[in-house]
């Protein structure tokens, strides 16, 4: 069901932890659907500068965390609000359909903090 | 690294002495047993040969055994069969939460097509009541179908109950024993069971082969039509070497079923203590005593199943969440619902099932690898840091 | 002595390389393909390898391809499944009266159920014209199902002309291809076939394992309900040795496809000649041309069919009487008596069928076995006998 | 479906062919079944001398024949009406059930050949 590289990524998940000095922490999904993520970001000067992930969830939702984690390093918060759940799934060489939705979790959970650090600090 | 297949329930590796007896069946021995000439006679001898040893296995007898694909076209047919040939004019069927998906499906589907089903709910150990069952009956009732025991969480029903009140009642009763045969004793007539469900697989069989046990006199619609095999009940062309392979594996597994069952039964407690001693936050799902001697199922709090189910296969376990057939699907386990588990821990279960051949000493490397994987993906899941953080887990 | 075996219609020896690929798989690679763990993956990708061999076969796509137990489910399902679906109030299904037992009970059992049936009849040599089928449309047919080619007199159907008129009208076309797979040349797309069947064992693959071809897009409602399996179409764990089983005996079948049929053409013939020489008062069944590579089939007058294969059996030629599906019956063949064959003749049709490897000796010595049994057959009866004293036969 | 005593019978009748001499012939079933028997007789002083059979049938109608011709030598014409369908089957160890009807085919030939004695003898 999954593909090498969906496996190869939650065998050995990059940024997976907490984030000391996060100022930015998103937490999407609901534990009756079985997925939670929380993003946490490290965000200076609209980039961001790091970012750490956890995750209570399937293989998909992990690998989908993880790579998320890696495509927004580096990036500013604009270009990160541009990625998309496909552009992960694309990243992951593919899901099964029934996984999408994990990627949806990964696009919302960036969304979400960069959302909460927004709100601490663009006023 | 060797791997610990610790998922026979799903299905098990045939039998090498079932594999050795069908072999000839393939290319020599190759006959159609519907054909007249001694080619076919061949086949059709050794057919009856193993109807006749998986008949004894449940005491029934050789012409009330039906050949078919498997446990779920055993299941189907069954149920829609029974249906099907009942001239009521309402017709109410009392089945319970936690069948496979091979019972509930055909349940719903027959409930679109206008016959009603009951569901009995079983206990939080998963044992479903015979007063429940006497409750849910009404004069329309024409079959009840209880699974022998339960293929997720172990539970074993108490069938010889609820037979003879279905006897005493004029009730047929059907019961999927797909988990059982190989391990339980089980007898048709004493149990006054009408109709039973196999499949070769789980005893160490063949896949795509199962049996009906149909009851002399009980009547039932044909399923699968066609030419006038199995005395025109279940048409095509017989699978003679998954029939051998399918009895074969029987016998073999029925020669030492006492032994081997006590063999599992002590490492499955002794896996189930350990467990609950070295892993907090543990819960057993199914009930402690009447449980199948293989099964093993435990919800993890803060994980989720898949993910420790990829986990410990990484690492050379082989196990399963929720159960193989419901895989693919996004939905927790009807069964550990049905059980009363939260959400949260119906998404955290996984099953450990024993073969024959499994060893004490797998099943303690098996521990050590759980307690491990459990404890990194617990350190991925923001659910157990905020349990930290309450200061509850110490 | 060595047996001639020409009974290849009703079931045909395993391929010795198709065993070997299977083989791996009953008990090292034995896991579910529905497991998410390795084991289960490995059984997984197994499977869908196999499944586009079968699909490239017949030109169709690998999603469009659905394991079953056999040609007879598959019949079942295809025509079941289609009217199940179907919204009509009115439902009403074009066949042939020379299918197989498969596809013909299944529908007398929708006609108990108020689906409206036409059994086209085919001509003397058991050819269906499209015209004939054209005139049994009305704005209800829904589904016509007519045979790739003749199990019993090997007749071959205008398929891809029966396929377009269907694709014009908008009704779905089913076409059991179980006696075709194999030897003819099968393109779903060009031949606007919607659903087709095909059974392994008849091209050398092992018995259990068939496959229902349904094209994107058709409504079909399932027919056997339980698991995921099959994308949520055809429930029960998937029998992985005999699918891999049957991709490599398809594979090795279709590698040299034209010069086999030409050397079976080519024994058939000559066989059919001989015998037309050689025995009087004998009739061929089926048409000339429009056959399979390797049917032949025969009335012998004043001798019973059984009696004669039994002779041939002692003999060591196994062949068949009608269809072995039918045997067991009292009735002559429903396809000798649908090409207007005499009650008398039809009881007295014998079916040769060749195989892959079936060579000229044995064509001969099988020749010189008829011509005997034959002579001691018509010698004790009494039909024969007043035949003789009309002076008839010299 | 046929046990091997039935096999035996088929492989090598007996009494097969016509019976020079004949005084007592029996004619039964019909093509559309598939079944055609013919009983012979030498019938002296009630007495079945010799017998002889010739069938048109499937493999149980002729070993029913040749079993039943067996059975009747040596008997009274009395006797022989005695035999019962079912002695046939007896003797030849079983038949699939829907194969009992050529037994039953055997003692109508027998019968019909006594009658057809009788018609001509005992007037
Ligand atoms: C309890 C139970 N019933 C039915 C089935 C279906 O059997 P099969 O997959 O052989 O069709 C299974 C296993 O999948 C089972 O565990
Ligand atoms: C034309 C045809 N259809 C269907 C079938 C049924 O196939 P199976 O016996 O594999 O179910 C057969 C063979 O028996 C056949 O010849």
């Amino acid at each position: 069901m999954y593909n090498e590289k969906v496996i190869e990524v939650f065998k050995n998940p990059k940024n997976m932890g907490d984030l000391e000095g996060a100022n930015a922490i998103g937490t999407v999904g609901n534990v009756t659907c079985g997925d939670i993520m929380q993003m946490s970001l490290i965000i200076e000067e609209d980039i961001i500068k790091d970012a750490k992930f956890k995750t209570f969830g399937c293989v998909a939702a992990i690998a989908a965390s993880s790579m998320a984690t890696e495509m927004i390093i580096g990036k500013s918060i604009n270009e990160a609000m541009q990625i998309k759940n496909s552009d992960v799934v694309d990243a992951l060489g593919g899901l099964p359909p029934q996984k999408i939705h994990c990627s949806v979790l990964a696009e919302e959970s960036i969304h979400e903090a960069i959302k909460n650090y927004k709100e601490k600090h663009i006023k | 690294m060797e791997l610990i297949y610790l998922d026979n329930a799903a299905t098990t590796p045939l039998s090498s002495k079932a594999l050795a007896d069908m072999t000839p069946y393939f290319i020599s021995e190759f006959g159609n047993a519907s054909s007249l000439h001694e080619k076919g006679r061949m086949a059709k001898r050794a057919v009856e040969a193993s109807r006749e040893i998986i008949a004894n296995s449940i005491r029934a007898r050789s012409n009330e055994i039906y050949f078919t694909s498997g446990g779920t076209e055993s299941d189907n047919w069954a149920i829609r069969g029974v249906i099907k040939a009942s001239k009521n004019n309402v017709k109410h069927i009392i089945t319970s939460a936690i069948e496979h998906p091979a019972v509930l499906n055909t349940c719903k589907e027959l409930e679109k097509e206008g016959v009603l089903v009951t569901y009995v709910y079983p206990d939080k150990n998963g044992l479903i009541s015979v007063e429940d069952i006497k409750g849910a009956v009404n004069s329309n009732t024409i079959l009840i179908s209880i699974m022998f025991a339960n293929n997720e969480i172990g539970t074993i029903q108490p069938i010889a109950e609820i037979g003879s009140f279905c006897r005493e009642e004029g009730i047929l009763f059907h019961t999927d024993a797909v988990q059982a045969m190989g391990t339980l004793d089980i007898d048709v007539n004493k149990m006054c069971i009408d109709l039973l469900s196999m499949s070769a697989h789980k005893f160490n069989g063949p896949k795509g082969i199962g049996v009906l046990y149909i009851k002399t006199g009980v009547k039932i619609d044909k399923f699968i039509v066609g030419g006038e095999q199995e005395r025109g009940k279940r048409a095509g062309t017989l699978a003679t070497p998954l029939i051998i392979g399918m009895a074969s594996a029987l016998e073999e597994t029925l020669s030492n079923r006492e032994s081997k069952n006590a063999n599992m039964i002590l490492l499955r407690d002794s896996f189930i203590s350990d467990v609950q001693h070295n892993i907090p936050y543990v819960h057993l799902n199914g009930d402690k005593v009447k449980r199948l001697p293989n099964n093993i199922n435990f919800s993890f709090e803060f994980i989720e199943g898949e993910s420790l189910l990829l986990k410990l296969d990484l690492d050379g376990v082989a196990v399963s969440s929720g159960s193989a057939c419901a895989s693919g699907s996004l939905q927790s386990s009807h069964v550990i619902k049905a059980i009363g588990v939260s959400d949260e821990l119906a998404h955290s279960t996984i099953r450990f099932s024993l073969g024959n051949n499994t060893t004490r000493e797998q099943m303690n490397r098996a521990l050590k690898i759980l307690i491990k994987n459990v404890e990194t993906l617990r350190e991925m899941s923001p659910l157990y840091d905020s349990k930290k953080k309450e200061g509850k887990y110490v």
